[in-house]
């Protein structure tokens, strides 16, 4: 059944809130700025909750089944943790309150900006940037900034290997870098050779993701980094895969002088549909001054009696904010829960089973699969999407088939480095029984490809709707509706 | 706990595997820093977490409990609990972006519900599926008019009376570009009317950026800078307050291309700065040009209705380095609970918070202007916001109203040196006559010292 | 898809929570107390979420449609109540708290007596009785107790209108009446000859349901009353319908002397998927003192200065408490707040729109079913779910067959004197749309009767389920699952 | 907001019924008594009445903010956030019992668990949908014992030790009923062994009832009293705190032939005394005659499991004055509570949570006993609550404890008079070493005066 909008559900007149009478003696309102339609929907309550329970229904979610998005870390999001972002002292704060005033929220900031340290090596972190993304952004600026402020402004050129994630292209040339890719070799690493070839005296850095998007981690990368200093040149880790590092190695210890983390990833943030995210940034000591402010720190130190007062500071030569206020704020309180529930011992469990319940899946679907790159995995695994006795079955086809099995699809087209890549991430907060099942589904659609491919092709038929015409999407681009004429 | 495996299992998956020890799986791990002992503190379990965060949120003074007065870019309004119990539904906050249409309907009809509900109110064309927050929505109005000119025309005007932080977001995302020019913002007085940003328009800007109201609170009609700009041949851009709009001409009357805000009162508590939203909206001439998600209304094979995430070809993980912007991710359930919020108050109740916003604040305002001492500065019309010059030091004031159990306005001295004694006061419906009588008797203390 | 039971989902060794560890010095555990097993499941948080998330999807709720359950006034449950009874203040207070630490409650609580006393008339309020069935139970024992104090022990019949509420009977047999129904006439109120003709020395009183059970005003209402208070009986009256009757009339203005209410329908408490729901017990003056305790009362008068002091009190012959503690206070705050929104003019609107739906939809289907009473009806309607020339087609077909339009059925096969009964209660919480929807459905299917009754006998088609085996069901008697054999 | 009626529907759907006006509906309300004003406060707006309702909560001090040692018969437990998750979901709090399996098997399934859970808890093999509390449970015991020998049984004796408050409910419900006979719970000692309750029993016995752990927190094997019950032809019936059973062996060893209880320790908030859970499990050989729901195992017509509601003839609704209750809502939201929380500890999270129980008590006992002018009275095994005499009078204790931020124990004067300087400690996981000290700190001030 296909939901009406709340635009065609609304009946004027309706009101869904009611709120108090004005108390005060009134003021005129000024006549010449008043706008005369308000062209909002009008629902009553029930209809608004019935509206987004239906929505809701249309929906795979991490709570519903397995959700093996690669790259994407859709682990199970604890309960507690959306119990501790709402407790009201949290929630009900504004961020321009006097500091005395919001010591607890401070004191948590501090606390999870050490723990993000600990964790991955990092001599200071700035909870500020949104999203992994911006997070990116963010560190890729601290690089330009550390590069101006030794006056080498001819270091323009970024490295990207090609089995990076895709949105370091754009964060550098955002940032006025131009991109150099690099290849990728046989083994699934960093092609020495031609990362040496490319690094001469306009290298401002490398943007590494390791584990890489093939799910593999980096045999050379003491060797990469090296390389790549010795150029002069920064390395910068993307922490989106810092799920399989987690007690396992720090990307500090390495070498790597600047990462961001992606809370909702790792530290079991939910993903909302899209967001919010959450994408702090750690860098080495030569880089802390860099970092966007304010930072969380102890302006007076604490004694027997008295606990330290937090407060806010600016770190000097600091890029300047990258959003308001401090961050998101919701999303530290999950994420320190969830780091604070585990303590050392159980983070390294998160990685080791991240990584065994990936190796294990691989261990099932492999030869019924192709594995351009066969190894031991981290906590993802890129198979090829196709099969060379039935050319016409593509990795979407396997994606929506899988929808029919009840299983969200892996992430597919990605990385590009495979062709029809199908890049599986399971996470460690899945059971045996789950992954069985789900490997089950992938060997019997193995054969369904060669048995009745016309079920692939016409995947999914389960579904509240079946494949939809992005064609006509683009081409008509209807990107809003509005009131029924009718409705007044 | 979160991690399902038991022992057998585990043992079980590891032959599976054909290794003998999970720490044959890290062998690829450079061995000097494998295994690193972290110095963490010891885990706790669900029942001492939940104690110790509530020992900390109670460490705080919230709104909950205090009088709050304070704006500046984040508002306390008041938010229904149906917003709550629809975003806490697993099926919207544990989904992800919905790239496989099929089986993420529910998220893909909320957002473009989400862009329907504020291209109505903004009275634009389009709207993206959000961006982090207000600042950075301005700092990518700026990209995209560098993007629609090519690089061509350099000059970006922010007015003055743009929030602070928004325009320091908007300069730390520029920096890297060497062909933008940011200009207007920095003046002696921050007050100046619009009209002196009309005086900097020229054939070389690309961009005008206002806000409405302003960062004090004041209502302008921007007409005539946006026909100044349209004559230049620039755009116009729009920082709004939501609230504000449903009392307020959209800015689509005084001729904006783009629209950005901050989403935040729209349903979403102040959670000391974030997630919040950021509202983009454009005109359907440069819809093309939007960075971020957007969602589309289409057909399935059967014709039945559907959406889908469309023009993703501008997107990063598909143009790179070519693309305008790195976004991936967006506020998706920031974005839901804002629609929640907008479709449980409609037409009716927006108008009426918007109303009772604008008559506590006048009413606040004239009694504040009867205290010895102090003196309200807003002449214009305003909204919810207004100046206060003060007698004493505005963080002595604070410090004593916080004592009276009251959250004062914002310290405009610690962003404009030549506000040095004002404070910007902040008036919702979430405060009473009675909490401004209150307030204004304690201010009246601090008028005696 | 079936959903496994949690014990097939169990796994040896699985955790859902941990604890803290013994901080205390710990003390033998006595040996022969100890239990060898314990069979439960053993699962982590995300098996059980989404197990219970798998569930919930396979139910109808208010949430997801229009619910129009006869009799059972199945509203719209509006947020804010959760969100109240939620309030860790209210949440978390034991029951046996010194009255100085619980004052706030004990306010609320005593604010709802005072409400429910003026919104029905009556002269005294308990909360304590836990439902609806609880509440008439109580009322009932009141009524003897009544009669004992007087020593009226020849009193031992109970009248009960065949048009009554389905629970009366036991609740007058579980109090030790006996019980003699009382006829319904043509226009469907009490047959009062019928009621003359009862009304000897030993009538305990009347059980009257009114609106009815046919949705029907007792067109005698008073002459029925003052029939049996003539008698020497009391009047009891059935506050399950008392939602048609908010603010258009007080029971106790027409003189029933006790009285249960359903917080659960009449005042928007939910209905939890079968309870918890809450009875509290109105009474008339003279009968307060029977009254199960305790009480709140005010035991200390307030003052400008300060508020005043909250207790309990006991009802000198009280009849003795119904269940531990306070009752339902969880369920009070929610009527409470549902109460404080509406005030006089809304409840009254409640009660006059409820009573237009039901008209309304009652105008859309007459003709089409036949209705054996044709009156303006109150909050609620009855029809006859058969057709003359098709007699193969019964009350449960189109009750199932509602279902694979999205609706879920009325009640069926009550009350027993209309044959094959559908009983329709819309609530005022639908809209327009909404009604016509349905009115529409049940007119298809009125022509899917005639036209394909085989549509009707399969239904439903849509759902998770087909048809169960209720035979079955009672034959084998499968009432619990066990730990599967090799899980350990 | 709750009525989506606006006026012009309200008009189309009158002229639909046929009446000019609303009022016109209600002409069969006798005339005199039609619209009465009803003297309310004025009605509220969510704002307004989440204001009032927030100020009233901080009324009181809930356990959130004070050290608990109250328990008799109500327990703070820990409450993981994923049980408020799960009820919280429209699906299960809105709708109602599920008399239509088809759109139901959510309700249907999560009781038939619950059935399981409980049985499998007690030892027991069959287990209803719940009563409304542990003494409801306790009368429908009665009752079912009642009805069980056709009435030619009277005695049902219950043990003094015994929850007051159950034995209060038993006496309320069998007032009707002139061929009941309670006995055996007025004695002068409460604390005198079971097996002084073995005089009591004969052939006109129909139940013998104990408590377990009993209400003063001890631990007793019943089996000797179980067997002369036995001997007699009477039914034994026990009530139990379901947390000790993570620990003690089930009452199903020692003969138990009906389990009741209160279920509010599993997973329910304390709420002032309600909603609690009636848990109600028998022996195979009474299943029949189990009040209230019951949902079974079938299958539907393509042969799928599914689950109904069953032995429906027995209820009131078909039996009608012939059902042995009246039964009609069950605690269904409680329940599912109840299994939540049973699922997501385990067997392994509710025997540590008995144990924790079990070492804090005995660990409080040992310190307490150290007071001088304090004393351990419970000298037999006990669980989690143990009686203490006092140097002075337990209200005034208590009233001391509550300045000082802790909720004494429940004050065993009120209800026996044989103990009036003794209070009942509970002690749970939510006690930490340092509360147990602390209050033993405060205990020592009281042992001064």
């Amino acid at each position: 059944m296909t939901e009406k909008t709340i635009f065609e559900l609304s009946s004027p007149g309706r009101k869904g809130v009611e709120f108090p009478a004005v108390d005060v003696p009134t003021t005129d309102l000024p006549a010449e700025f008043l706008r005369e339609d308000l062209p909002l929907p009008e629902l009553a309550e029930v209809d608004v909750i019935r509206h987004y329970t239906h929505l809701s229904h249309l929906n795979y979610c991490v709570d519903e089944g397995f959700y093996p998005l690669g790259s994407c870390t859709m682990k199970y999001n604890p309960r507690v943790n959306e119990a501790m972002a709402r407790l009201p002292g949290f929630a009900y704060c504004h961020p321009l309150q006097p500091v005395e005033s919001i010591q607890g929220s401070l004191a948590l900031m501090y606390n999870l900006q050490e723990m993000l340290k600990e964790i991955a090596g990092f001599a200071e972190v700035s909870l500020q940037p949104a999203a992994g993304a911006h997070g990116e952004f963010t560190g890729v600026m601290i690089m330009r900034a550390y590069h101006q402020s030794k006056g080498e402004t001819k270091r323009t050129k970024m490295l990207i290997p090609d089995s990076a994630h895709g949105t370091n292209p754009a964060s550098s040339a955002m940032t006025g870098f131009e991109v150099a890719p690099i290849a990728t070799d046989a083994r699934g690493n960093v092609d020495l050779a031609a990362l040496r070839a490319a690094c001469d005296e306009t290298v401002a850095g490398i943007m590494i993701t390791n584990p890489n998007t093939l799910g593999l981690f980096d045999e050379n990368i003491l060797e990469v980094i090296d390389i790549v200093h010795k150029a002069g040149g920064l390395v910068y880790g993307d922490g989106a895969n810092l799920n399989a590092l987690l007690g396992i190695v720090r990307p500090g210890d390495l070498g790597i002088d600047v990462m961001h983390f992606n809370l909702h990833k790792t530290f079991s943030t939910p993903h909302g549909g899209g967001g919010p995210g959450s994408g702090p940034v750690g860098v080495s000591d030569k880089l802390k001054e860099f970092l966007p402010g304010p930072i969380i720190s102890i302006i007076e130190e604490g004694d027997d009696e008295m606990p330290p007062l937090f407060g806010y500071y600016q770190p000097k030569n600091s890029i300047g904010r990258v959003k308001s206020f401090n961050g998101h704020f919701g999303m530290h309180v999950r994420a320190y829960t969830y780091i604070s529930m585990h303590g050392a011992e159980g983070l390294r469990q998160v990685a080791e089973l991240a990584v065994l319940n990936a190796n294990y899946l691989l261990s099932k679907v492999r030869g019924a699969y192709k594995l351009p790159y066969d190894r031991v995995c981290m906590h993802e695994f890129v198979l090829e999407g196709m099969f060379d006795d039935v050319p016409d079955v593509h990795a979407l086809d396997i994606a929506k088939r899988l929808m029919d099995y009840d299983f969200h699809p892996p992430t597919n087209y990605f990385p590009l480095i495979v062709h029809e890549a199908l890049m599986i991430e399971p996470t460690e907060t899945e059971n045996k029984q789950v992954i069985d099942s789900f490997a089950e589904a992938m060997l019997n659609i193995a054969r369904e490809a060669h048995e009745s491919p016309e079920l692939l092709h016409e995947a999914p038929h389960k579904t509240p709707v079946r494949r939809l015409d992005e064609v006509k999407a683009a081409k008509d681009l209807v990107l809003c509706c509005w009131l029924p004429e009718n409705s007044e | 706990m979160f991690t399902p495996h038991t022992n057998a299992e585990r043992e079980e998956m590891l032959r599976a595997v054909g290794v003998s020890s999970i720490e044959d799986l890290f062998k690829a791990v450079p061995k000097k820093y494998r295994f690193p002992s972290l110095d963490l503190p010891p885990k706790k379990s669900e029942l001492e977490i939940t104690n110790e965060l509530s020992d900390l949120s109670n460490g705080n003074g919230s709104v909950k409990d205090l009088m709050c007065f304070l704006g500046a870019g984040a508002y306390h309004h008041f938010i229904p609990a149906a917003v709550d119990s629809i975003i806490s539904r697993g099926e919207f906050f544990t989904a992800y972006t919905p790239y496989q249409p099929e089986i993420s309907q529910g998220t893909l009809q909320a957002i473009f519900e989400y862009q329907s509900l504020i291209a109505n109110l903004t009275g634009m064309d389009a709207c993206n599926a959000s961006h982090y927050d207000g600042a950075t929505a301005v700092a990518e109005a700026v990209i995209l008019a560098h993007a629609h000119y090519r690089g061509k025309r350099p000059k970006m005007i922010l007015s003055p009376s743009l929030n602070p932080q928004y325009r320091e977001t908007v300069r730390t995302y520029t920096q890297g570009f060497a062909d933008i020019e940011i200009t207007g913002d920095l003046v002696k007085d921050p007050l100046e009317s619009p009209d002196s940003l009309i005086k900097l328009i020229d054939m070389q800007t690309a961009l005008v950026v206002v806000q409405y109201p302003d960062f004090f609170g004041r209502i302008y009609d921007y007409a005539k800078v946006a026909e100044v700009a349209h004559q230049n041949g620039a755009l116009f851009a729009v920082s709004i307050n939501p609230i504000a709009l449903g009392l307020l001409k959209p800015p689509s009357e005084f001729g904006a291309d783009i629209v950005v805000g901050e989403g935040q009162p729209l349903g979403i508590p102040l959670s000391l700065g974030g997630p919040y939203l950021g509202l983009f909206a454009t005109k359907k001439e440069l819809v093309r040009k939007i960075s971020g998600r957007l969602v589309g209304e289409t057909v399935d094979q059967d014709g039945k209705r559907g959406y889908v995430l469309t023009l993703t070809a501008r997107e990063q993980h598909i143009r790179r380095e070519k693309a305008t912007s790195n976004i991936c991710s967006n506020q998706g359930l920031m974005a839901l609970a804002s629609s929640v919020y907008l479709s449980l108050l409609g037409k009716q109740g927006l108008r009426q918070v918007a109303e009772l916003c604008y008559q506590k604040a006048h009413y606040a305002a004239g009694q504040i202007s009867t205290v010895p001492g102090f003196s309200v500065r807003t002449k214009t019309p305003f909204f919810h916001e207004f100046i206060v010059d003060c007698p004493v030091p505005v963080a002595e004031l604070n410090a004593h109203l916080l004592e009276h159990g009251i959250l004062g306005g914002f310290e405009l001295g610690t962003v404009f040196p030549s506000l040095k004694k004002s404070c910007l006061i902040a008036v919702t419906e979430m405060n009473t006559k009675d909490d401004i009588d209150i307030f204004v008797e304690v201010l009246k203390e601090m008028s005696h010292d």
